[in-house]
């Protein structure tokens, strides 16, 4: 059983790592900032999940995981936010006006 | 109602944080929920926006619930679109409506929005939202409202 | 993890960036005392190395932006932050340069090994009753020299004072508000998730405060959680609000309160008969004095901090802002 | 295995330095430095399951606040300047 756990936060941990990689990857291959932002949303949102999902599967339940499980919550609650407050404030300033793919085909 | 959901909240917060049932830290620990709470009405009563809940809803845990599945759902789409390069990306801007009545259930519904890889929030303006896509087939799925309705039924408790 | 501090050591010239670059250096080192065990110095280094010295900076930036506006380069005054930066990296290399000169690091044979750190890690548990070695250093071991930085904060909040004064009620009041009201629409999101996020904050700071003795954290560290909490505050519903929750006046008198537990504590200690900031007597039990004693030094410290840090930063941008809207007001 | 978390994410971190440092506008910098810093937190975190001391999410938690303020911060410093720059232009 114990086992099991084990593989199953393993796993979680390499894919949190697999998607944080690739959220980083994709920082440098997309083009524009609010791509980007997509790209950094990515390890935001799941990397970090799994990455503390593993980590909880791995504590145990004990005061730490309740702890870390907090840290999740209040993780998921300021990303988002920081996230939308610089793309609207990128906005607001609009000094990258966004980068129409479909339209830069048709202008 | 609003304020025992709060020490609720804060009471958690504070036992997971420490840990410790010593008599000295549990009075430490309700002497510093009634500060903050001091603290939080007299702002509250200064800016006059009340402590926003939606979160008292019955359906929040089955939202949450829907909300991880379609993070992972779009997680898997934006890491596909990294690896295949900029080519397969369509970024869009689009406006969208919200229906929700209540600012809380306003906001929970923008940053469902941003949590969900390929899309972002960008302005939100009453209850238009101006929205970045990564792909059109995300800002279709945005504009499908399924998201919309799913935050507005957690407005009727 | 060396490599990257390095690199963000260099680069650090770089741009008006500066300051985020500066907070993530503060990042970065937090993690690496992390990865030396010393969770305390961590936590300080992440709540005022991150946390509000790169606020600070921001407010000490718009306020040289507006300064150099008279000159002719109005436009790239900004690159006017960069001599102070260039003068401080100097400082940065002598400081190094200094530091060859200290034993090596880890060396087992460095002073500091030898003389009174044994004895601390050894029997600050038996003699303090505390389990946080660093607390009880701080507070119990070396209660002068806490008592010296207290003053020393306090001592910087008064300059800042001093220098730059608080806002003088003058007509900058009605453009407040305008800007205010105009904030309101715009930053939804960010009113009810800071609604929410500030009463944790904040309680997060009171638990960083009473829980010195047993876990990383103590009175600096809480205090600049609990400014921090405020100047989110301040940041998104607007200075004029944050002054009506906290007004300058009632953080000049916490100022004073802080600095007056701490030494209060002492002369209690006086009377009772022990020397000054002698814990012990404070109670029938020694280990419980210590306690009391700590707690109270440590609630001095962080009234002390929490209200210098506010202070500080309500100056700065209090200034900043007022100079940019008066330039409003006289093209309006 | 806690090493193959640790590198990851070590990885993460300095290609968002490098973003930092590379990136060719401002938002892009700041937003590097957002994810340096949640980066940061995962590290914390994993260093804290690491070495089982449960006190080092404290810090982490801290770092998750601080990350969130000073960048609310520097936006709103941002803004803020653009409207003085705005001002300017205005004259």
């Amino acid at each position: 059983m114990s086992l099991f756990i084990d593989i199953i936060s393993w796993a979680c941990i390499l894919c949190g790592g697999f998607l944080g990689v690739t959220g980083a990857i994709g920082l440098f291959r997309f083009p524009d900032f609010y791509t980007r932002l997509h790209a950094a949303s990515i390890t935001d949102t799941l990397c970090a999940g799994l990455i503390i999902l593993g980590l909880i599967l791995q504590a145990g339940f004990t005061l730490m995981s309740l702890k870390l499980l907090m840290l999740l919550g209040i993780f998921a609650y300021t990303a988002p936010t920081a996230s939308h407050i610089l793309a609207k404030t990128a906005f607001k300033c609009g000094l990258k006006p966004v980068l129409y793919d479909q339209k830069g085909g048709g202008s | 109602m609003k304020t025992y959901v709060l020490v609720a909240i804060l009471a958690c917060f504070w036992m997971i944080n420490s840990g410790y049932l010593k008599p000295l830290l549990l009075g430490a620990g309700v002497l510093s929920i009634i500060t903050v709470l001091a603290l939080t009405s007299f702002m509250n009563r200064k800016d006059g926006e009340a402590f926003p809940i939606v979160l008292l809803s019955r359906r929040l845990p089955g939202y949450l619930g829907w909300l991880v599945w379609q993070i992972v759902l779009a997680n898997i789409d934006v890491v596909k679109r990294v690896w295949l390069g900029p080519a397969s990306i369509s970024p869009v801007v689009f406006r969208t409506h919200a229906s929700q009545s209540s600012e809380a259930a306003k906001v929970l519904y923008a940053n469902s929005i941003t949590m969900t890889p390929g899309t972002v929030t960008l302005f939100v303006r009453d209850d238009v939202f101006e929205v970045h896509a990564l792909t059109k087939e995300g800002a279709a799925e945005v504009q499908k409202g399924e998201m919309d309705r799913r935050v507005s039924a957690l407005e009727t408790v | 993890m060396l490599v990257a501090t390095a690199l963000s050591c260099i680069f650090v010239r770089d741009l008006f960036a500066v300051i985020m670059v500066f907070g993530l250096y503060s990042l970065l080192s937090a993690g690496f005392f992390l990865s030396l065990k010393a969770p305390d110095v961590a936590l300080t280094e992440a709540s005022i190395g991150a946390g509000i010295a790169p606020i600070l900076m921001l407010g000490t930036l718009a306020l040289t932006r507006k300064r150099s506006e008279p000159q002719p380069r109005a436009k790239k005054s900004l690159r006017s932050a960069l001599l102070p930066l260039v003068v401080v990296s100097l400082t940065g290399v002598a400081l190094i340069y200094a530091t060859l000169d200290m034993p090596y690091f880890a060396d087992p044979a460095a002073p500091i090994h030898n003389h009174v750190v044994p004895r601390y890690i050894e029997q600050s548990g038996q003699e303090t009753g505390i389990p946080n070695i660093v607390t009880s250093i701080l507070a119990s071991y070396r209660g002068y020299d806490t008592l010296g930085e207290a003053f020393v904060i306090f001592a910087a909040g008064l300059g800042v004072l001093a220098l730059l004064g608080f806002l003088s009620d003058g007509s900058g009041r009605e453009y407040w508000q305008f800007e205010d009201t105009a904030n309101l629409r715009h930053h939804a999101v960010l009113h009810v998730i800071s609604k929410i996020l500030i009463p944790l904050i904040l309680l997060y700071a009171l638990y960083v405060q009473f829980h010195g003795e047993y876990s990383p954290g103590g009175g600096f560290q809480a205090g600049v959680i609990f400014a921090v909490a405020f100047i989110l505050y301040a940041l998104v519903y607007g200075l004029e609000a944050a002054y009506k929750i906290m007004s300058p006046v009632v953080l000049r008198y916490m100022m004073v309160i802080g600095v007056l537990i701490y030494g209060g504590t002492g002369v209690l200690c006086l009377i009772l008969g022990g020397h000054y900031l002698e814990y012990g007597v404070l109670s029938d039990y020694p280990k419980h004095g210590q306690h009391i004693g700590i707690i109270l030094v440590e609630l001095g410290v962080g009234v002390t901090v929490a209200s210098v840090m506010m202070t500080l930063f309500f100056t700065f941008s209090g200034r900043a802002k007022r100079s940019v809207l008066k330039k409003q007001g006289v093209e309006t | 295995m806690f090493l193959a978390a640790t590198l990851s994410i070590m990885t993460v971190m300095l290609l968002a330095l490098i973003r930092a440092f590379a990136g060719p506008g401002l938002f892009d910098r700041i937003l590097a430095v957002n994810m340096f810093g949640t980066k940061t937190v995962l590290l914390v975190a994993v260093l804290s399951v690491l070495g089982g001391q449960p006190t080092f999410i404290d810090v982490a938690v801290v770092y998750v606040l601080i990350n969130f303020i000073s960048i609310v911060a520097v936006l709103r410093f941002f803004e803020f300047g653009r409207r003085e720059d705005e001002a300017e232009e205005g004259r």
